[in-house]
């Protein structure tokens, strides 16, 4: 199962720095250029360009079709790019399989939450853990001696995650009997256990009521201020994404239209016209 | 509206799985009349056609069809009927030739002759299909697609056409033919429920509008009036 | 209450009590002498690893495999061939090359042997074809198991083609039986319930959401399959020194399909499912096996029945896929501490009933 | 034998090939419609050819004139095939694919089994008239037996029948409407219950046609004797792209052309191994190119 590279939690790529990435390196963590997608002639997304600093926040918003979750696939590697490249901490993305990425430092969650439906809350975390701790030929087939100690510390992180998650108390009913909201926190402790340093979250809040919405903000400003990762978070909800994210990009057809605070973005009138197909006139104010 | 509803939905409530799609919608289609039924991404409207042409069974409420409940038939049925649904994302038959799509779309009639007379109309509705009609609709454009389906669904003489994001994906310029298409349709008298994201575009052409956010209906009016109604940018774009 | 300490206790109980019992079916069985039922038993034991290493495929990948008893023709071939004796080879395979004409292997390293060439070819397959979705992936399978057939009929020198291939030493005994079977057992329940299970039953669950936490589909698969391979090449290694003479007619469809039967019985993705499922399916084909010769109702004669039990099987299956995909247990476990749970509640309920009447009598 | 490189023997090779390649087309027709309207691989098509054979002998046995034989096993085929839709696959539509090929299998071993106990596992000889089983000798070495005439022109009038059925009618058409994308064909009033009856029956009338060509040419018939044809109508539809008309009949022509080709030009001693030859083929091009060679199908892979 290769060597286990194991990362300590909450150190990846934060050496140092305090704060909005000011301080970051030389290197941003995430590089995007000319990115270009197209599904059977039809343009998904057109040249797309983005540099995300160490434990910023992007928000990405745009009507349907506009090529959100197309980014996010690209991003993680779930779609090969028909142009264009993406670069990680200076390494190059644009042709490594889904499935090498996460340990980069990579991690997503689903618009279509994609939990493992037959595992427990509990499992769903742990084997998102065994990317830092690979199964060794000990711990699959003895279930006692030093195999079974290395299974039980998963196990005790993982509780520790679905805590903080404040999910604890279902760690152990199966994934697919949770309530959608629980699953969504569940998925987010998957993608967590991975110890990322750039979280990709495809419209986290959709289908939520807007408490729970509220909630699973407040939980992911916390989670963030506590690991400071970097968050690219894709969402349609505007109360959610303008209160959460300090900058924006705004896609419409493919084609990042306009870019900056959320009280720029309000104000720009390609914007009002991208979501309601007309151009910032009276109705605005 | 005058006359009794041609479509009539009664607390509708809907899902997939454990997400609620739709908390209660009701809404009426009067004979000729256009409707738009607004909303950001994910507000419940695709979900409302699928129940309406029973793709989807509601968790309860009812359809009505000229005060008929059709609630849960299966989808050919309802589409017997005369509700014809125009699906989101342009699912046409690309394997098929543009005639062959064509002459799919008068499956309900059983009758050459108004095959034959709809064929007629439907071409000199969208004339760039006729010097495709023997191409495979998969070569078609983006925007040739979208007409090819809109005229697919003209073939049955529609009763009722419901329309899902007919401007989805497509250029400027497409949009404004595909909208100019709509609006002779109107003029001519037939039924539509409209679901768009370009509300602009969308209230230019309906009498009247709904808008839904998070499955529950938000407003509801003229729509002229729901043009300069100012929460109709709030609810897009958040306050 | 239920003290969880009490449990424990039920548990150990329970455990030991299964032990015995397999210990006094296995020595009754050993000792008592019934060839019937000795051969029974073997068979059982044989059938229960092909199932159990199917279901460590398929159950928990999910993927459909049609080849595996193409793996299980190589371990045969390939342990017979091994252990065969020289005087015998000379006979039987006078064109045998060099070194395979020579020697003679004990049975232990010619079943291991067996059982690593067939997870040699399984990886090999499996690199190319794994990678293919859903029901592609059955169909290539399938392709394997012709190509197998084909192969073992023209290869002659090796296999006698179409011939009996006779002679195999008879080593398979019950105890060898029951070992093997043992292990194939623990290792499939080891897999399932370790953190490489977690990954596997992952990749079978969602894909997608399996990339998405760093776990490769075809990694996982080419795993299950090299093992499964593996002692599904020594289940044939089994049977081929069980029967001692056997053709490559043994090797085909009618065979897969039992074995496909058992696992759906059971439920995929479970292993005590698997026990279960195989030994329902065999009891009931050996029933009615016994009627096929044909039976007497009174005066009425039934006459010779062939292919009743294949029937059975079919009609089995076919019920079961209409009403009952998951078979008896989906891909759930039968678990010692949820019997000792039933047993427990159950007779905590005989208690009160027992005290019932008691009270009853007290109260006017 | 004609020498290798003598015009005759590419001529015999051509005559084979399209001999062989008309039942395969056939046979693979039926696989493919089946597959385009359900997603299923229907694994008891051979059975069906089995089935068809059987009530073929059983009429034959009662003294009805041939040409009402061949009628009769068809039609029997095709009501088998529209019993079989209804009693093993409509229960479960919609489950997942393999619930539906593993059905199939049951149906195949089910049917199987019951032709063995009707009828016993022996081979039978299935008389043929003599129009069927004639050989020609136009001349040289050349073999014309006339069962490859009648195979490809059997297929051409029924491939083209049922061309002219999928372009030309509206039920044709909405089966290749169904097939390619069964939501919007309900949205315009398309039955998939309806059109997934005509396709099994249609498709088992072609394995009933293809089971005369194929027992004409084996001589006898037995009740495993679906196996191998349903096998190589497996390969046929993946060589030309799975679930599509033109593929399966391109697919067969191929398969025929290809078998014909490794028959003839394979040294004596490997001869044997042909069919690991063409199973090992079937794999390859699922992996290069799982849409087949029309390329209909979106590779899927994980």
């Amino acid at each position: 199962m290769g060597s286990a590279s194991v990362v300590p939690p909450h150190t990846v790529g934060n050496p140092s720095q305090e704060g909005t990435g000011v301080l970051s390196p030389s290197i941003p963590l995430l590089e995007v250029e000319g990115l270009t997608k197209r599904f059977q002639g039809v343009v998904a997304l057109r040249d797309y360009r983005l540099i995300l600093q160490e434990g910023e926040i992007l928000g990405v918003i745009g009507p349907n079709g506009a090529g959100k979750t197309t980014l996010i696939n690209l991003l993680s590697g779930f779609i090969r790019p028909d142009g264009g490249r993406v670069r990680f901490r200076g390494r190059d993305l644009t042709r490594l399989p889904a499935h090498r990425i996460p340990k980069l430092g990579i991690a997503r969650t689903f618009q279509n939450i994609r939990l493992f439906p037959s595992l427990t809350a509990l499992e769903n975390v742990m084997v998102a853990m065994t990317i830092h701790h690979p199964p060794d030929v000990l711990s699959t087939l003895f279930s006692f001696g030093p195999g079974h100690r290395r299974v039980r510390e998963l196990r005790e992180r993982a509780m520790a995650l679905l805590e903080q998650m404040g999910i604890a108390h279902l760690a152990h009913r199966p994934s697919s009997a949770l309530s959608y909201g629980d699953q969504r926190r569940v998925e987010i402790a998957r993608a967590l256990a991975l110890e990322p340093s750039l979280l990709l979250l495809d419209e986290p809040t959709a289908g939520l009521h807007p408490e729970e919405s509220e909630a699973l903000i407040d939980l992911l400003s916390q989670l963030h201020r506590e690991r400071r990762m970097a968050i690219v978070m894709v969402a349609h909800d505007m109360p959610v994404v303008m209160r959460f994210c300090p900058r924006l990009h705004v896609l419409s057809s493919g084609t990042l239209l306009a870019e900056g605070t959320p009280e720029e973005i309000r104000d720009n009138p390609l914007v009002l016209e991208a979501f309601l197909g007309r151009s910032g006139r009276s109705g605005a104010a | 509206m005058d006359g009794p509803a041609v479509l009539e939905l009664r607390n509708l409530e809907a899902a997939y799985g454990a997400i609620r799609a739709l908390h209660g919608l009701s809404m009426t289609l009067g004979p000729g009349e256009v409707v738009a039924l607004l909303g950001p991404n994910g507000a419940g409207k695709t979900t409302t056609l699928r129940v309406i042409s029973g793709l989807l069974r509601p968790v309860r409420g009812q359809v009505l069809y000229r005060g008929q409940e059709i609630t849960g038939r299966p989808p050919a049925a309802i589409a017997r009927l005369g509700i014809i649904q125009c699906p989101e994302g342009r699912q046409i038959f690309k394997n098929l030739t543009v005639r062959e799509n064509l002459i799919l779309g008068s499956y309900r009639l059983r009758d050459p002759v108004r095959e034959r007379r709809n064929l007629e109309r439907a071409l000199s509705l969208f004339p760039m299909l006729k010097e495709r009609l023997n191409y495979p609709a998969g070569l078609l454009s983006g925007g040739q697609q979208q007409m090819l389906a809109i005229a697919r669904a003209l073939m049955a003489d529609p009763e009722v056409l419901l329309l899902d994001e007919p401007s989805l994906g497509l250029a400027p310029r497409v949009v404004e033919e595909v909208f100019e298409a709509l609006a002779q349709l109107k003029a001519q008298g037939l039924t539509m429920l409209i679901v768009e994201q370009n509300a602009e575009k969308a209230l230019e052409l309906a009498d009247r509008a709904y808008v839904l956010e998070a499955g529950r209906l938000v407003l509801a009016d003229a729509a002229d009036r729901l043009r300069e109604n100012p929460d109709l940018i709030r609810i897009y774009l958040g306050r | 209450m239920i003290v969880p300490s009490v449990r424990r206790e039920w548990i150990w109980g329970l455990r030991s009590f299964l032990l015995l019992l397999l210990a006094g079916a296995y020595l009754a069985l050993e000792r008592g002498g019934n060839a019937y039922l000795q051969r029974l038993a073997i068979l059982f034991l044989i059938n229960l690893m092909l199932v159990v290493s199917l279901n460590l495929f398929t159950g928990f990948t999910g993927v459909f495999s049609l080849g595996h008893i193409g793996f299980m023709a190589l371990g045969a071939y390939a342990s017979a061939i091994l252990t065969l004796p020289v005087n015998l080879k000379a006979v039987n395979l006078p064109d045998l090359p060099a070194p395979l004409a020579s020697i003679t292997l004990p049975f232990f390293p010619a079943l291991i042997l067996g059982g690593l060439i067939a997870a040699i070819v399984a990886l090999l397959i499996g690199i190319p074809v794994l990678r293919l979705s859903g029901h592609f992936v059955a169909v290539a399978t399938l392709g394997f198991l012709v190509i197998t057939r084909v192969v073992l009929i023209n290869a002659e020198t090796f296999t006698r083609g179409t011939r009996t291939f006779a002679g195999v030493p008879p080593f398979t005994t019950m105890g060898w039986a029951a070992l093997w079977a043992l292990l194939n057992v623990y290792v499939a329940w080891r897999l399932k319930h370790s953190p490489l299970g977690l990954r596997l039953l992952a990749a079978r669950d969602d894909p997608w959401g399996a990339k998405s936490v760093g776990v490769s589909i075809g990694r996982m698969r080419l795993i299950a399959f090299g093992i499964s391979a593996f002692f599904t090449g020594i289940a044939g290694g089994l049977w081929a020194h069980f029967l001692t003479a056997f053709s490559p007619n043994a090797f085909y469809f009618s065979r897969t399909f039992e074995i496909i039967v058992m696992m759906i019985v059971g439920g995929m993705g479970s292993v005590t499912g698997s026990i279960l499922g195989t030994l329902l399916v065999m009891a009931s084909t050996e029933a009615l096996r016994n009627l096929e010769p044909g039976f007497a109702i009174g005066s009425l004669t039934v006459g010779p029945l062939y292919g009743l039990s294949q029937i059975g099987l079919a009609v089995l299956l076919m019920l079961l896929m209409t009403f009952r995909r998951q078979g008896l247990l989906g891909d759930r476990e039968l678990r010692l501490e949820a019997i000792a749970e039933r047993l427990e509640r159950w007779l905590e309920r005989r208690k009160t009933a027992l005290e019932a009447p008691r009270v009853r009598k007290a109260d006017p | 034998m004609q020498a290798l490189g003598s015009p005759e023997f590419w001529i015999q090779q051509l005559i084979n090939a399209l001999g062989l390649g008309s039942q395969y087309a056939l046979m693979a027709v039926g696989l493919a419609m089946v597959f385009g309207v359900m997603r299923l691989i229907n694994f008891a098509h051979g059975t069906v050819m089995m089935a068809s054979a059987y009530i073929g002998l059983l009429l034959l046995q009662q003294g009805v004139p041939f040409p009402f034989v061949a009628l009769g096993a068809i039609a029997g085929a095709a009501a088998l095939g529209v019993l079989m839709e209804r009693i093993a696959y409509r229960p479960v539509r919609g489950a997942p694919d393999v619930v539906l090929l593993l059905n199939s299998f049951a149906v195949a071993v089910l049917l199987e089994n019951v032709a063995i106990l009707l009828f016993s596992p022996r081979s039978r000889p299935f008389p043929m008239p003599e129009v069927l089983t004639r050989v020609f000798h136009p001349g040289g070495n050349l073999f014309l037996p006339s069962i490859h005439l009648w195979a490809l022109g059997g297929a051409l009038l029924a491939l083209g029948g049922l061309g002219l059925f999928v372009t030309r009618t509206r039920l044709g058409l909405a089966m290749r409407a169904a097939a390619e994308n069964p939501t919007a064909a309900q949205l315009l009033g398309i039955e998939i219950g309806k059109v997934t009856v005509l396709a099994f029956a249609i498709g088992s009338a072609m394995a009933g046609l293809a089971v005369l060509f194929w027992t004409a040419h084996v001589g006898t018939i037995n009740p495993g004797m679906g196996f191998e044809p349903v096998l190589k109508a497996f390969v046929a539809c993946v060589i030309g792209g799975f679930g599509t008309i033109p593929g399966a009949v391109l697919g067969g022509y191929l398969l025929g052309a290809l078998e014909i080709a490794l028959q003839g030009l394979l040294p004596s001693g490997v001869v044997g191994y042909r069919d690991a030859l063409v199973y090992g083929i079937l794999i390859l091009i699922l992996l290069v190119r799982p849409g087949g060679v029309l390329g209909y199908l979106e590779a899927e892979r994980v």
